[in-house]
């Protein structure tokens, strides 16, 4: 099995001191070893934000796309090959942003994809502006006199879009986050993982503590939780504001994309012989 | 009138199946060795707006339609009204007498106007209104005194999974329509063409060539969205997604289409998409990133008239500096326009050998002409087609690698590439300015050094342009130039010259970028007289030809109307010029 | 008041024979007859599809765009001049396939858009592939067997995405359908309705007979529906086989997006002079 | 080093605030009326990686950085090393003694390396890290004596919001630097600047001198969505926002912001969206729409080097042939990219008439260079900026027509426009190939007319490209050619080779699209010798000079590794070719 220190780049990472992407970085390289990831076999697909760095930081291979389409280079990569295991790195702007209509699909798709969306309710990468998950009111460089939509709930949107691996996690949380990390990466089919980083530079208000004042564990409340019912975890997903639930909402066992794909069946298309195709047969049904 | 030659057109509605029944009857004489040419014409919409579909039928080889129609079909009123004026001064319209009334429009001398009860019969029949094709396709045999057992051997194929009474119906309606002009019209039967013609040839739109390199280069993801006149690409391979093990994905949008395609290339799998200009539109983001991560990937961009939505199912040239130059930034691409049917397999077969070759995107540009027109072949010819995967490195070649780069500096500008489950060849690709490792390069002289290295390809790719082909003879007293899917129409246009005593030529281009440059000048430089043929309102072949070699094409023809060249266009204009 | 007849243009629809879609045009013209809209203040958006015809059948202003992108062209307008009515007629394709994102992110902005999505379950204009509301095994030409994944269900999507007026209605439930599209067209802020529409010549699965025999209204039901609770209209988005509700699932008043901007609160963009801006207050700045 | 002029650079890493302490810096000279020119180099990352920031101050005008400076301040002992060969002989390299370790590395002849103890100074104030810089601007008021008041009036107000303990603790560090330098550095002291120059100077970048040229054109909403380097346009209209009723959007993407603008302009609203090539290549299907529906329509691409991500936060100019022919299909558009601020200013306000007049996208191109580089104005000139909404018809003109025709054909190819509200306009406008009222076309005939009657608008659309301005000496034994931002440094280039001796020109051009042919072509073939300056691989203007007149500058010089051009290079080139 690969420890994090084998999957330690030569490269450092530039983000800024306290930064909670050091946080996810990390937690990352902890599950790919617990979930016994081999390096050759995984791909760390991102986008563009601070976040989308992730792959330099991570020996496996990783594919570095543009902002807003990690899900389909995802997917392609997972149809091509699916031993690979499949991990996209994405921002919440390029997630739930420019992002949000592969975000949707790819869901009800269930192609098996982890998706780590780096939540951190504004835009790093170019200095600060309105994410769609930052709150209503919220002033940053592109709403001076603050937003005035309501913002995305991710949690919501994915159960409603049929998503069949349903977690949110506080990278404070870091035990916590580790382990419905691993979990995630071992669910068979699409797992979201949506990931509160506060970012120290831009994001004044969902800082550390206010998390940490606000989370908990949904297997922490009375009674517990018990991921399996789609209402109960849309009703439990309503709630965000003096308490933030945390932990895995749904999950379902369902047949993934690939496994509908009677054509994989043998092996990978990236394994299948392509030297010489015949078309003989079919050309004659021209005539 | 031709003999051994015929030119067919029926004229109606959208919705009423022109395009089924011509493509029947096509193969009615395909299949007995004739060549054929079958053009379709859809309106923008599903029901109800006038369209036709016409079919050329001959004893020799033939590369377009004509303008010239012997026979023409009219299942409306309107469709007389429209088309009577091509057709030939001895030819023949054969009009629903139940549906159609020229009678009291002007007629053209000449022209026979043959009524036949086209819905009387079907009614009769107690068939749906859609059988009035088959018998007027009856009729037109009988006119021409072809027999109808082959058809009736296609109809008897086609129907046969409605089940026997629709096989029996149709059959009957075929022969209601032939024995109706058989005992009416007998006095102008006359036999058009011998029964048979040689073996059986193919028959195939541009769509199906292209289909069918692509499955035979090993294509094994393709992943679209549905836009005209790409969609049949998408629907012929997902046919056979399971005969050839190939998976087919209709994306949400042609943004996922193109990233996937990325994806699967960059995991070791030959994939494809193909759209129109808007959904390229589209793509021009992620067509970047494939250049920067130096990820192989084939793009189908069928041309249809825009700006826009325009005239979707319409024909054009109007794209091709817009594929030149789409996205931020400069970047090695290949551009291939394949000019026919034969061109279009060979070439789509080729594209991806390229593509993985000199990691760059790689794109094939069609049109509504190319893609949607029939065309015949006698047999496939695929021996010679050898995948080549470029500097794809095998297992054993990776573990002797110290310290495998992605993107080594190398005098070709190509780097040996691996794909995720190779153990030796970890890393990331990425679509910013890198180092030879893949991480980030910001240094000026760096960048520099990365941005030569993709441009050294350059020389390497044009080595493997395929130089403009000159048909016709060597000395003309005109050239002309054309591109793409405009060569059928000149080299029927150069025949017909030559017929009158006009010595022309034709510089055909098919690969057009990077521009095979001095091939080109050579023959430009040795014309008298120059005259380039384009499809578009600019003339963006000439301008490009002007921008990489100085020189002016003389002349230019171009069309810019939704529809295709037709011969006479282009006779005409190089009388004019000459 | 303008009457549907006097909403009527010179030219004729060629939608196939029995299409939905005449019925969707009625409807509409009587809505906006009964909901007292005036035409030179009324405009109709469309993409492109079958459905993306409607604007020139409706002798109202029309902006007949691309494909995908009703909303964020509707969106323009409304702010532009926010006395004027905004409708968006989608396809099903248009509005939750390439047009998803928009959809999303329109929904919790709250712009007054009356949406329209012309749902068939089919691509029609392009002849026939998958669309994102065709059901799971559905042949199409793109899926020639059958297709693999969810559908999108629009309502559920919607109430999880924060619509204020969520609706489907049943295009052979005339009455009822245009009852409820004078609603929406009367709602302050985004009106979603979902409209089954059945197309006759690529989707015969489900066709009209097939609808008849499910939809049933959700006031009829014993106990009736009040379309006030969120939770409950979720619940109620995820009946869909045997029996598909139709009527108001979900409405509630907000606050537009068009309302929390003090640069309307005089008058609409469209109506402010522009002749001689002064900038030379500003330009003081860069001292 | 010159007299009465001061190059300046500090050099450290992201997230030390270098830009806004060099801002404070500059503009305690331009208030005193010096001229000055700022440029900023930004990493793509947030915090860490090497920076600088330069500025050149002047009493006379400037119009671009050096290559050399007169003072480093380095943070960082590898901002030495890669720096010190730009500092001029007899130059300064200030540098944080508790940080900096130059002594074991190479230094260079001549330069005076003085060592300030930045951080113990810092320390000693429990003053945050970012302090330093303030401490090493106050050592270099010192080194060239220049009185601190200015400085520190700038300090009050712009850290006034921060309470007064900051102001307080930012000057009392600008005063230990000043006080450092003069007590240890005295006999490096002199004198570079007089302490006045003239009336307060403005002092913004292209980026603000874009933003108020569309507010003053009366632009109502920016949809954008943010993108190096455009984001600050979004910022400062943003937070104008309520001052000048504008509506701002930060949309969901780039193809929305697009739809959006376009949606506002038709419903009779000037609207615009800025952008990257990134953004814009999303845009580019949306462009189309815009074209085929007539709908005026600003776009502001700011360009960066690609292909792809590329190099984020650096500058190019590597998208104009891609502005030239986005999109599918063919359609005139207006491509404008002004060289400097003032012109930034004025062309996009004639951009939104431009829009209107022919109903066309205009596209304005600038580049990192000149949108985050500041320059200076001796004041705002705005009095002969009139709005001109074109052929927008009154609710009067209206009331006479009898049957509105939106895409009415005209002389001159541009239709009256109505606008949603307005009772007797009522119309569609579409995407699709239409006739005069917007109803479907495709009749080939008809299509043709409308595709004649958007290119009939072109020559009108010629006739109002400011035509190229010849910058320096009629009679020159070289001519340059130049476009855009790289105007700045060609000029200062043209001004040092004037002093030694060589008569060279420049042929600036802002009005870039449709190319003002005929009055280039004059200027291009009265030059003895002529030279194209670029940033870019391909030279790109060079190439569509040559597509559009055929002929060929004879010599370029292109930069493609992030930065922009220095006037010394510039002046190398043309002593080579010379
Ligand atoms: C098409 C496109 N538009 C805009 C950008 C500019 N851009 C880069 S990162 C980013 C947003 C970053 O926000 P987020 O996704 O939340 O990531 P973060 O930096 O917060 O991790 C944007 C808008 C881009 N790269 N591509
Ligand atoms: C960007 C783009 N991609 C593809 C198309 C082709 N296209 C036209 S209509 C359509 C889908 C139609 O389906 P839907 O939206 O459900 O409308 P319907 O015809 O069923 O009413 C497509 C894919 C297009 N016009 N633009
Ligand atoms: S800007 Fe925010 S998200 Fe980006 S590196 Fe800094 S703290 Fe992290
Ligand atoms: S194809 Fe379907 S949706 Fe389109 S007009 Fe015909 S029936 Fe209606
Ligand atoms: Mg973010
Ligand atoms: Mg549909």
């Amino acid at each position: 099995m690969v420890t994090p220190l084998e999957l330690k780049t030569e490269h450092n990472p530039s983000w800024c001191l306290g930064c909670g992407n050091y946080g996810i970085l990390n937690g990352l390289k902890s599950a790919i070893s617990q979930a016994g990831l081999e390096p050759h076999l995984t791909v760390l697909v991102s986008g563009i934000g601070c976040s989308g760095k992730d792959p330099h930081f991570v020996k496996t291979y990783g594919f570095e796309g543009i902002h807003g389409r990690v899900l389909p280079v995802a997917t392609g990569i997972r149809l091509a090959n699916h031993k690979l295991k499949v991990i996209g790195c994405a921002g919440d702007g390029d997630a739930y942003g420019i992002g949000g209509n592969h975000f949707l699909h790819t869901m009800r798709r269930n192609v098996e994809i982890t998706y780590l969306v780096h939540d951190n309710q504004i835009y790093g990468l170019t200095t600060g502006q309105t994410s769609p998950t930052s709150v209503k009111g919220f002033a940053t460089k592109s709403t001076p006199f603050g937003a005035i939509e309501e913002p995305v709930n991710p949690v919501s949107l994915a159960i409603a879009a049929g998503a069949t691996f349903v977690a949110r996690v506080f990278v404070g949380e870091f035990n916590h986050f580790k382990q419905v990390l691993t979990q995630a990466l071992k669910h068979k089919g699409f797992a979201l993982v949506d990931i509160l980083q506060p970012c120290v530079t831009f994001n004044h208000l969902n800082t550390y503590p206010w998390f940490k004042q606000r989370v908990y564990k949904l297997e922490d409340e009375p009674g517990g939780h018990e991921p399996l019912d789609r209402m109960k975890a849309f009703i439990r997903a309503q709630e965000w504001g003096e308490r933030i639930p945390i932990g895995v909402f749904f999950q379902e066992t369902k047949p993934t994309y690939e496994d509908q794909l009677p054509q994989l069946k043998e092996r990978p298309l990236a394994e299948q012989d392509i030297s010489s195709v015949d078309i003989s047969k079919t050309i004659s049904e021209f005539i | 009138m031709k003999q051994n030659e015929v030119a067919f057109k029926i004229a109606g509605e959208a919705g009423q199946g022109l395009n089924v029944s011509t493509l029947n009857l096509a193969r009615t004489f395909t299949r007995k060795g004739f060549h054929a040419f079958l053009l379709t014409d859809n309106p923008n919409s599903i029901k109800l707006e006038p369209t036709w579909c016409s079919l050329r039928v001959s004893t020799s080889l033939i590369a377009s339609q004509t303008e010239r129609i012997d026979v023409l079909v009219a299942l409306k009123t309107d469709a007389v009204l429209r088309y009577q004026a091509e057709v030939s001064d001895d030819g023949f319209i054969i009009y629903d007498e139940d549906a159609v009334n020229p009678e009291g429009e002007k007629q053209l001398a000449g022209i026979k106007y043959l009524p036949v009860p086209l819905s009387r019969i079907a009614n009769t029949m107690k068939a749906p209104d859609l059988i009035r094709n088959t018998i007027a396709l009856g009729g037109f045999l009988a006119l021409i005194d072809y027999h109808p057992a082959g058809m009736k051997e296609i109809i008897a194929e086609v129907f046969a999974r409605k089940g026997e009474a629709i096989v029996n119906q149709n059959i009957s309606a075929l022969e209601a329509g032939f024995n109706f002009v058989q005992n009416n019209y007998g006095s102008f039967i006359r036999k058009r063409l011998p029964e048979e013609n040689g073996p059986a040839r193919l028959f195939l739109t541009g769509n199906d060539a292209l289909s069918l390199g692509a499955i035979k280069a090993g294509c094994k993801l393709l992943a679209a969205y549905p836009m005209t006149p790409a969609s049949p690409i998408l629907h012929y391979i997902a046919s056979k997604e399971r005969e050839y093990q190939i998976v087919v994905k209709h994306t949400e949008d042609e943004i996922a289409a193109m990233n996937m395609v990325i994806g699967a290339n960059f995991a070791g799998v030959r994939a494809m998409t193909c759209t129109s200009g808007g959904g390229f539109s589209l793509m021009v983001e992620a067509l970047g990133m494939a250049a920067q991560s130096e990820t192989p990937v084939v793009v189908v961009v069928g041309q249809r008239p825009g700006p826009s939505t325009g005239q979707p199912t319409h024909t054009g040239q109007g794209e091709l500096q817009f594929l030149i130059s789409a996205s931020q930034g400069e970047f090695p691409r290949i551009i291939i326009a394949p000019g026919d049917a034969t061109e279009t397999f060979r070439e789509t077969f080729n594209a991806f050998n390229l593509a993985e070759k000199f990691q760059v995107p790689v794109l094939i540009l069609t049109d509504k002409y190319l893609a949607e027109s029939y065309t015949d072949w006698s047999e496939l010819k695929d021996d010679d087609l050898k995948i080549d995967r470029g500097k794809l490195l095998t297992e054993a070649q990776l573990s002797a690698e110290q310290n495998y780069l992605r993107y080594q500096i190398t005098s070709d500008g190509i780097s040996p590439r691996s794909i995720p489950s190779q153990q030796n060849g970890i890393h990331v690709a990425t679509s910013y300015e890198h180092d030879e490792s893949g991480w980030y390069q910001e240094d000026p002289a760096g960048v520099k050094k990365m941005y030569d290295k993709r441009f050294a390809k350059m020389p390497f790719i044009l080595k493997e342009m395929k130089e403009p082909k000159l048909y016709g003879p060597d000395e003309a007293q005109i050239t002309l130039l054309a591109w793409g899917s405009t060569k059928g129409p000149v080299l029927e246009a150069l025949e017909r010259l030559a017929n009158e005593g006009i010595a022309a030529n034709l510089v055909h281009l098919t690969y057009l970028w990077p521009l095979p440059v001095e091939a080109l000048s050579g023959l430009i430089k040795n014309a008298q007289k120059t005259i380039m043929i384009e499809g578009n309102y600019t003339g963006q072949l000439a301008q490009v030809i002007r921008q990489e070699t100085g020189l002016k094409i003389d002349h230019i023809l171009t069309k810019y109307n939704g529809q295709p060249f037709y011969p006479a266009e282009i006779c005409a204009k190089v009388k004019e010029v000459l």
